[in-house]
């Protein structure tokens, strides 16, 4: 009982002297905390990353896709259809990677872009190969062939879905709420057809063309860490960058084959 | 009636007034007279003892005069166990120890707590836990009552005791009293058996083992018990020795219980009652309490008569 | 007052003083008495209290919450447009309502002004007729009738409003009166409907508009939330309890805990201690239910707290009490960690407990870590003995028979020279009754001897044969093993025996010489290690088997981590093992109790054959154990595939192995010692041993372990440490930050032996306790404990245990098998329970196809009797065996378990009970094609709309390369067509990730039309399209499907143009 | 193990024990309580016989006493106030005992679970500690019945007139010394040694000594007859018989020496009868059996001096 008490004495004179000095802190850091997250991007001070992703080597010799399950798709195609993993542009610039911010925006929230990004199935290949789109974005998804597919991304973190598509149907529509690099999409139906989606939570991300390049644009000043990610070769090492206000750098990845 | 009416009116306000003029009247009166009543009343009040009421209870008057002293202890059912009047030195502390009076407490309390607990006890195997758990838990004041009686029974145990050593150091055991010794180590003996049956009835581990150990003695008697001396060579069995009719079976079980309820709850109770009854009285007629008595010199004791002296007849008086 | 002598001490001496001070004392004591009854001893007094200001807190925010959240709704333009709706229709219906008010008003006030008079009217009219109807004579009723009739006349004299609000006088007699009040009445009547009837439109919207707010918010409604607040400020202060006569139960803990209480808390919602601000409180017993569903199914009002959670319900007096920890209480409140245990109360007879994920790892592994083989378990693992009591039944008739037979002649005998014919009928008559007699027994040993031969199939041993090990294993390995079992094998489920010196060694010399000698194996040629590799990651066997050290491991926990076999095993013995783990070196009598080998069949002149088919002892009398006890199945390899997985698993060793010669192995002088030793530390409880297969369990019976009075508990030398809480290395146990808390309890004891096994030998100079130290985490020391702290004598009445006769038995029979064989390793047979493959990085994202199906609603998918064909042979062919027989497209092998009858009986039943299907299965006869739908349905299924056949197999090689989906031709004898249409319509709701896509049809009118462009033929067809495919592949013949692929563009050629 | 002062608090704080706890208090303080008057009358008895003239006059009392004083007082009030103080007294300690401390319930009883120690309740501990000395039949029937008879028998043997009504040592140390060895020190300090020193198994465990419930006690008990090689039965037993006899005849003969020492005690001593003179000796003798047989085993582990088919002791 005694030491219940003294105990009691104790706390009370403790919870007394923590809330003398708690008041401060608070105090003080009140207003720091919500700024960061609703501020919009000052355009004024925004800079931009640029830069070329590179191949260092040889690409792996692409495939040829066999269509002869599927007449109607072979018959649009007039050249023999090869794989797209390996987009390699002239200077050893690579396609298909998406390059984006990993860390460095704080708590940061972003507006949903309302319009769509189109994945169109297109001579029984998914057209492009990769796409990026932020969380909550819609893609739709769009069949131009006179044959009947199924869309089925399999992701890790997002909800798995599984939609037949036949010719002339109405496109689909969804979006994706989660961050997630990359989902791949097929269709059972035809299991060459292969594409990704990948899922960011901001728009500071880019796809690369065939020439390796890519351009984030309006980054507040700071300090990021930006990663390139391709779909065969996974995701690249972490390469770390400060933006001054209006300040344009530029990095470069590099993959092995 | 609507010929009356008329008259009726006439005679009615005659009436009133006469009735008016007569509660007037009366009301005059009566003023002076419940004041002077009332005043009575209050000073009444003021010496309870004169009053009706107090009298028809007390019977006698109740001042400082000898005579109520003496009658209020005489005319009181509860009191009368004492004499009027006692030894000057009997009223300390120091003599007495107050042992017996404390036992002979205790055993109305014990009477007192134990009837409020058959209230809530069923002596049968199962139910009996059950109760003791529903008096801890649900009746009010249960866990109380069942602590004082539990306690007024151990502390009764100490007093019995200290009241017996208390009688012997005093030698108040001596003539005329040896068989007031005798009767109270009876009493003592049922205190203790009735502490001991009281033991088994909340049926829990303690009582259990307890009263096990206890009549396991009995196996022992000898001659009446299938473990005791010469108990098997008269044929006796674990199943008709004297533990057996003790706990009406081979082991402490539902028969046990309700032995011990009866035994704890009837008979020894209205033994021990007949027996305190004789004790009690039994003081009163050698005389009262024993002391504190002049104290004796060697030198004034009488020397023994010569020739037979049986002790258990010898003729009282003698010395 | 005479003579007092003031000096007289005693007369003098005043005891005012001390009788004041006593007198004070008593009534301190009475007041203390008082204040222990009515607060000393009703601390929930103050916890209720405590609660009605933290709980009308909490509603105070939940309604500033719900109300934002409801204004929210209600700003929304889809609220917006139902409000808009039901206010337009409110206004259109306005004036025709306010016009019906008024007249409705109109007509009130006149009832109203009528009503007095009508009331004395009728009242005089029916006391006078009261009078007629009494009245003794004809004359008497007459006259009264006269005053009837003068009361009827009146007039009654009215004054009534009128519509412009005025009055009028008006003047009835009786029967106008009351003609006048009835059709007011009746006119009120009408207004009423017809003002409904113009309102109906207006409240119907209202009616929308309400039910769009109670959709969309989520968590109480205003109103809600506003009752319960009246709720907490009408809540008094009183005892809370749950009572139940019939179960002896009387639970207060609502008392205390008043947040359980339905009334003041409704079960949608959750009260937790961050939720009522309490997060640091450590006495704040105002959480609700955390699991409502539990209580859905376990009525408080029936089951009360106590008999799940343990404490003494009754006491309310202080929170020890009531929680039961205080010392003499047998049943005291399950620490949080191992509530569960209260479930296995009712539930002890289930092998799978719903809600009680801990108490399912602690059966589970008292299962597989092999408890069982020295602790007997009621219901668990009692093949042995259902075995033996066969055997003993079996004997019994034989014996009788015998008997039978013998008298028969007897009493034939006593016929013939019977005195009369009477007698003699008599005597026939029984030799005949007993002749019968005997062929009953017949049928019965026969079934007995099915069932034996079930049994012998059955039983299966935790660990492997050692009979074997000579064929098997390296010398001298055995002994390092057994020395050091968990440092070889750090998660193996044999647990690490504490030897003694030189113990081991007589124990694997006995073993290495108890072994069979043979006949020997044949000699393997090295397989393709890398193929093997390959082999062993893709067939299957990850789901049990794990492989990999440290980080690396992979695959399931259910079997052996073969990181190291390569170092024990030989490599001829492997390749039999994977070719068919079943199969045995020699058969075991278990009549004669040995290994029989080739001489034992010569002597009969039988060639030494013994598989599932030839399971007869070579004299033909009884059944043999003529397969392995293991539950490793047959993946029906091919020899060279058996060859490479081999040759890849002998691979698996550390480079840097090195054993010592172990020449004592030979000895055979150890043989003896051995012996003692295998028996005294009861290995023969997990594996079969030459000698000892029918030694009995060596451990105390655990059925009622929890139980058990603590003293019973040998806590040995800790015993006052135990009380003391003081931990076996001295220092003080700590628990929820009670320093020194006691664990002398059933949980302490159950926790410290598990953890240590040792740990009551402590300070011990003769060691008695021989329990080896299991392999367990201490996560499965607490599933365990759990789980034996359940395991109790129950102490609610008969009818609370959970024994279902129903569905319910099938599915704890049938966890029991599922559980035995491991089917969760590669199938998910429970929502939400993962398969061990699942985890498999090769299984990874758009690899999930390659894993087996999920059997979630297999018992809905398939008929029965074709799933106990598959069971028992999932080739679905007796030659053509290397493949599955139903996903040949998988690369993962569904194994043959070699299941006994009785096993298929309930894993069938199991999967039937799990899908809620009814017993016996009886297929729905379908409606035949007509020649248009049969046109119909074969358009459909070519249409390029409807890629069918791309995906499902064919039984066309080149096709089926590329195949993904069953065959077809299976479907008429193997699914059921209900839920075939509920697979076309919608697979993924059935199993989620499926490559079949789901949209294939579309619901239009109350039937599913394929949403593709439709063939020309099936235009302007009003059946159900789904239910036209199911009924075509419910009787499509191969030649049907030759002929599609003919027309299916895959094809090549276009048939159908 | 000693200085465990938890097992020690655990014994005393026993709801049950707590009684014996009073005992330990009470009994020593009554009993000097009552030497305290008793020596107050023996200074007063030294006096008078000192002094015959004042013997004559005085009030033979220790306490003071003037003429004029009443010799005899009103029961009602100066008896009834101290009767009623005490009850008072009495029912508050009995109340403040009852609220802070709660009457033991242990677990249903169950016949299957031996509890250890099992004890009889604490007023009969005496008795339990007797089962180690003697026989059942001794202990738990013999001796019990003899207390009683011997109690009762006290006023009928006890031939010395003097100390009637007054506490006194002087007069009556024969007596008084013969009650506090059967009360003090056999009853109440069996009780003790029952309560707090025997522990699991009835073995003996000093106080703060830990009661470990796995102590193992190892002693042969021999009998008598063995210690001197006896092995004939009948041998045995007679040996047996003779030594209790002698037992008898010595304990008797050391009484009667007693009795003998002062020649006051010798008055008394010659105004017995036979009868008396035997019944006390018998009685004493018996008492005294119990600390022999005790010493006899605890200090020499004999268990039975005479052992027949029928009964030992």
């Amino acid at each position: 009982m005694k030491a219940r008490l003294l105990f009691a004495v104790l706390a009370v004179a403790l919870a007394l002297s923590l809330s003398a000095c708690g008041s401060k802190e608070q105090a003080e850091e009140k207003p720091a905390a919500p700024a960061v997250a609703s501020a919009p991007v000052d355009p004024a001070t925004a800079g931009t990353i640029t830069g070329t992703v590179k191949l260092d080597g040889p690409a792996p010799k692409a495939q040829r896709i066999r269509m002869d399950a599927e007449p109607t798709c072979a018959k649009t195609h007039t050249t023999p259809v090869m794989t797209e993993d390996y987009v390699v542009g002239d200077k050893g610039g690579l396609g298909n990677v998406v390059v984006y911010v990993k860390d460095g925006l704080g708590n940061r929230t972003f507006d949903t872009p309302k319009e769509p990004v189109v994945l169109d199935q297109n001579g029984c290949i998914y057209v492009p190969h990769v796409i990026a789109v932020q969380v909550n974005q819609p893609v739709e998804i769009i069949n131009s062939d006179p044959t009947t597919h199924n869309v089925h991304p399999v992701p890790t973190n997002n909800k798995e879905w599984n939609k037949s598509q036949p010719p002339k149907a109405e496109n689909i529509v969804e979006s994706f709420a989660r961050e997630e690099i990359a989902i791949p999409v097929k269709c059972n139906v035809h299991p060459w057809m292969k594409s990704y989606i990948a899922v960011l939570k901001h728009p500071y991300f880019k796809v690369t063309g065939k020439d390796g390049a890519f351009e984030i644009k309006n980054l507040p000043p700071g300090d990021y860490t930006l990663v390139a990610w391709h779909g065969v070769l996974g995701t690249s090492a972490e390469q770390k960058v400060t933006i001054g206000p209006k300040e344009s750098k530029a990095i470069e990845f590099t993959f092995k084959p | 009636m609507p010929d009356e009416k008329e008259n009726g009116a006439g005679k009615r306000t005659g009436l009133l007034t006469t009735v008016k003029e007569t509660v007037k009247q009366d009301l005059a009166g009566l003023k002076p007279a419940l004041l002077e009543k009332g005043k009575e009343e209050l000073d009444a009040l003021k010496e309870p003892e004169k009053t009706q009421l107090f009298r028809s209870i007390f019977r006698v008057k109740r001042d400082e005069t000898p005579r109520s002293r003496a009658l209020s202890v005489l005319t009181n059912v509860f009191f009368h166990l004492h004499p009027a009047k006692i030894n000057r030195d009997a009223v300390r502390y120091s003599y007495t120890w107050g042992m017996g009076g404390m036992s002979f407490y205790l055993f109305l309390v014990l009477t007192i707590t134990g009837v409020l607990l058959m209230f809530y006890y069923h002596p049968t195997k199962g139910q009996a836990y059950r109760d003791i758990l529903y008096l801890h838990h649900d009746v009010p004041f249960g866990q109380l009552l069942r602590n004082m009686h539990r306690w007024g029974a151990h502390l009764m145990i100490i007093a019995v005791w200290l009241h017996m050593m208390r009688v012997f150091l005093t030698g108040s055991y001596k003539r005329p009293r040896e068989f007031n010794w005798c009767v109270g180590v009876i009493l003592m003996v049922l205190t203790m058996l009735l502490s001991f049956t009281g033991y088994l009835l909340p049926d829990d581990q303690l009582g259990f083992w307890a009263v096990t150990v206890g009549t396991n003695m009995a196996r022992a008697t000898p001659l009446l018990g299938h473990e005791g001396p010469f108990g098997p060579q008269l044929g006796m069995t674990a199943f008709n020795d004297v533990r057996f009719a003790l706990l009406g079976g081979s082991i402490v079980d539902a028969n046990a219980l309700l032995r011990a309820y009866i035994w704890h709850c009837i008979a020894i109770p209205l033994i021990a009652s007949v027996f305190m009854g004789v004790h009690f009285w039994r003081v009163r007629k050698d005389g009262g309490i024993s002391g504190p008595a002049p104290v004796m010199l060697e030198s004034e004791m009488k020397e023994e008569k010569k020739g037979p002296r049986p002790v258990i007849l010898r003729p009282s008086g003698t010395r | 007052m005479p003579e007092i002598q003031n000096d007289d001490p005693i007369v003098a001496k005043s005891y005012s003083g001390p009788l004041l001070i006593a007198s004070l004392l008593l009534v301190l004591s009475l007041f203390w008495a008082l204040w222990q009854e009515f607060v000393g001893l009703r601390p929930w007094r103050g916890y209720q209290r405590e609660f009605a200001s933290v709980y009308s807190k909490f509603l105070g925010k939940e309604l500033t919450k719900q109300k934002a959240a409801a204004d929210a709704i209600m700003s929304s333009a889809e609220y917006q447009k139902l409000a808009k709706a039901a206010k337009d229709a409110a206004d259109a219906a306005a004036p025709q309502v306010k016009k019906i008010d008024e007249e409705t008003a109109y007509v009130n006030r006149r009832i109203a002004a009528l009503s007095p008079t009508f009331i004395t009217a009728r009242g005089e009219v029916t006391a006078l007729i009261y009078q007629v109807e009494i009245a003794g004579s004809e004359s008497s009723k007459k006259s009264r009738q006269a005053d009837v009739d003068k009361a009827k006349k009146g007039p009654f004299n009215v004054e009534l409003p009128t519509a412009e609000g005025k009055t009028e006088k008006k003047s009835f007699n009786y029967d106008e009166l009351i003609a006048e009040f009835d059709s007011l009445k009746n006119h009120k009547a009408e207004l009423t409907l017809k003002r409904a009837d113009v309102r109906k439109a207006a409240d119907e919207a209202a009616k929308a508009q309400a039910a769009y707010i109670q959709e969309k918010l989520d968590g109480l409604s205003v109103e809600q939330v506003q009752s319960l607040q009246t709720a907490v400020r009408q809540m008094s202060v009183a005892l809370r309890q749950i009572n139940v006569d019939k179960a002896g139960l009387v639970d207060r803990c609502q008392s205390c805990h008043v947040g359980m209480d339905p009334k003041l808390v409704p079960p949608t919602l959750q009260l937790t201690k961050a939720s009522l601000g309490l997060e640091k409180s450590k006495d704040a017993p105002f959480t609700s239910h955390p699991q409502p569903e539990l209580l859905k199914l376990h009525d408080p009002e029936k089951f009360g707290c106590s008999p799940c959670h343990g404490g003494n319900g009754r006491a309310t007096n202080s929170v020890v009490k009531g929680h039961g920890r205080h010392e003499f209480w047998l049943w005291p409140l399950y620490y949080k960690e191992n509530t569960e245990a209260g479930c296995q109360t009712c539930h002890a007879a289930d092998m799978f407990t719903y809600h009680a994920p801990v108490l399912n790892k602690g059966r589970e592994l008292f299962r597989q870590k092999g408890c069982i083989g020295c602790h007997r378990y009621e219901g668990f693992d009692n093949e042995g003995e259902q075995l033996l009591s066969a055997r003993q039944k079996v004997r019994q008739l034989e014996q009788q028979k015998k008997d039978a037979e013998l008298e028969i002649p007897r009493l034939n005998k006593a016929g013939d020279q019977a005195p009369d014919n009477k007698a003699a009928q008599d005597y026939y008559a029984k030799a005949d009754n007993l002749r019968v007699e005997t062929s009953v027994m017949d049928a019965q040993i026969e079934q007995l001897m099915v069932r034996a031969r079930s049994l012998l199939r059955e039983e299966k041993k935790v660990g492997p044969s050692l009979k074997e090990t000579r064929m098997k294993l390296r010398k001298e390995w055995i002994y390092y093993w057994l020395e050091n079992t968990h440092t070889f094998r750090p998660d193996t489920k044999m647990p690490q025996f504490r030897f003694k010196p030189r113990e081991p060694r007589a124990i694997s010399a006995f073993i290495w010489q108890m072994a069979v000698p043979g006949p020997a194996l044949p000699k393997q040629a090295p397989g393709n290690s890398a193929k093997g590799k390959e082999l062993f990651e893709s067939r299957g066997c990850l789901a049990c088997h794990s492989i990999g050290e440290g980080n690396k491991k992979m695959g399931g926990t259910f079997a052996a981590n073969l990181s190291r076999v390569g170092e024990k095993v030989n490599y001829d013995y492997l390749v039999r093992w994977i070719m068919n783990p079943r199969q045995r070196t020699r058969p075991y009598d278990p009549i004669a109790r040995k290994d029989l080998g080739p001489e034992d069949y010569k002597q009969y002149g039988k060639d030494f054959v013994f598989d599932l088919d030839h399971s007869r002892s070579p004299d033909g009398k009884h059944e043999l154990q003529v397969q392995q006890q293991t539950v490793m199945p047959n993946l029906r390899l091919t020899i060279a595939e058996a060859r490479d997985i081999a040759s890849y698993l002998a691979a698996q060793k550390h480079a840097d192995a090195v054993y010592q010669p172990a020449e004592f192995m030979d000895d055979p002088k150890l043989v003896e010692q051995g012996r003692a030793l295998v028996k005294n530390y009861g290995c023969a409880g997990c594996h079969e041993i030459a000698t000892l297969e029918e030694e009995g369990r060596i451990g105390t019976e655990l059925t009622t372990e929890g139980s058990k009075p603590i003293e019973r508990l040998d806590f040995s030398l800790l015993t006052e440490h135990a009380k003391r809480g003081v931990l076996p290395d001295g220092k003080p146990n700590v628990r929820d930050g009670e320093k020194n808390a006691e664990w002398y309890d059933h949980k302490g004891f159950f926790e410290r032996k598990l953890t240590n096994t040792a740990i009551f030998d402590q300070g011990r100079v003769v060691t008695q306790l021989k329990m080896p130290q299991p392999n367990v985490t201490p996560e499965d020391v607490t599933a365990l404990t759990t789980f034996l702290l359940g395991s109790v004598d129950p102490q609610v009445p008969k009818d609370y245990l959970y024994k279902p006769a129903d569905q319910r038995r099938d599915i704890q029979e049938g966890w029991w098998l599922v559980t035995k064989y491991n089917c969760m390793g590669c199938h998910q047979i429970a929502v939400g329970q993962p398969s061990d493959l699942q985890g498999l990085p090769i299984y990874q994202g758009e690899n999930k196809f390659k894993l087996p199906p999920p059997l979630l609603s297999e018992g809905a998918r398939v008929d029965p009797n074709w799933l106990a064909r598959f069971l028992e042979n999932p080739a679905m062919s007796k030659t053509d065996v290397n493949r599955n027989g139903v996903r040949n497209y998988l690369a993962v092998r569904m194994p043959t378990f070699s299941f006994s009858d009785g096993e298929i009986r309930k894993i069938v039943k199991f999967f039937q009970a799990i899908a809620s299907q009814a017993q016996p299965y009886l297929p729905p006869r379908l409606e035949p094609l007509t020649p248009q739908e049969r046109t119909m349905a074969r358009d459909l299924f070519t249409h390029p709309a409807a890629p069918c056949l791309k995906c499902h197999a064919t039984g066309q090689p080149a096709h089926d390369a590329n195949a993904s989906a069953p065959n077809f031709l299976l479907a008429p004898e193997r699914l059921q067509p209900a839920w075939t249409a509920r697979w076309l319509t919608d697979p993924s709701r059935i199993s989620p990730g499926t490559a079949m896509p789901s949209g294939l049809f579309k619901q239009e009118g109350g039937r599913w039309v394929f949403s593709g462009p439709l063939p020309p033929s099936l235009q302007g067809y009003s059946k159900d399209h789904a239910d036209l495919l199911v009924r075509y592949m419910f009787q499509i013949t191969p030649e049907e499907q030759r002929m599609l692929l003919g027309r299916t563009p895959a094809g090549g050629k276009s048939g159908a143009k | 193990m000693w200085g465990d002062w938890h097992q020690l608090w655990q014994i005393v704080s026993v709801p049950d024990n707590v009684p014996i706890v009073a005992l330990l208090f009470l009994v020593p303080f009554y009993t000097w309580y009552g030497f305290r008057e008793a020596f107050k009358h023996d200074r007063l008895i030294a006096q008078l016989e000192a002094d015959p003239a004042m013997a004559k006059t005085h009030h033979r009392k220790p306490y003071p006493f003037k003429t004029g004083w009443e010799r005899e007082l009103h029961v009602w009030p100066y008896l009834m106030r101290i009767e009623f103080l005490a009850a008072v007294i009495l029912t508050v300690l009995l109340m403040v005992w009852s609220i802070t401390l709660n009457a033991p319930l242990e677990e249903p009883a169950n016949p299957n679970l031996t509890m250890n120690p099992s004890k009889a309740p604490w007023y009969f501990l005496g008795l339990q500690e007797m089962l180690v000395y003697f026989d059942p039949w001794i202990a738990g029937v013999v001796m019990p019945t003899l207390i009683i008879v011997g109690l009762m028998a006290i006023p009928y043997v006890d031939a010395n007139p003097l100390g009637n009504g007054y506490y006194t040592y002087k007069q009556r140390k024969f007596s008084i010394w013969a009650f506090l060895i059967g009360f003090l020190a056999l009853w109440c300090v069996m009780i003790v040694i029952g309560t707090f020193i025997r522990g699991p198994g009835w073995m003996w465990f000093w106080p703060t000594q830990t009661w470990d419930h796995n102590r193992l006690d190892f002693a042969v008990n021999r009998n008598l007859h063995e210690i001197f090689g006896i092995e004939n039965r009948w041998l045995a037993m007679g040996f047996g018989a003779s030594v209790v006899g002698l037992f008898f005849i010595v304990a008797g003969y050391l009484m009667h020496r007693l009795c003998m020492v002062t020649e006051f005690s010798r008055k008394i001593y010659q105004r017995m009868t036979l009868l008396q003179i035997i019944t006390l000796h018998t009685l004493l003798i018996l008492m005294l059996s119990l600390p022999a047989k005790m010493a006899a085993r605890l200090l020499f582990r004999i268990k039975y001096v005479l052992v027949t088919p029928w009964f030992n002791i």
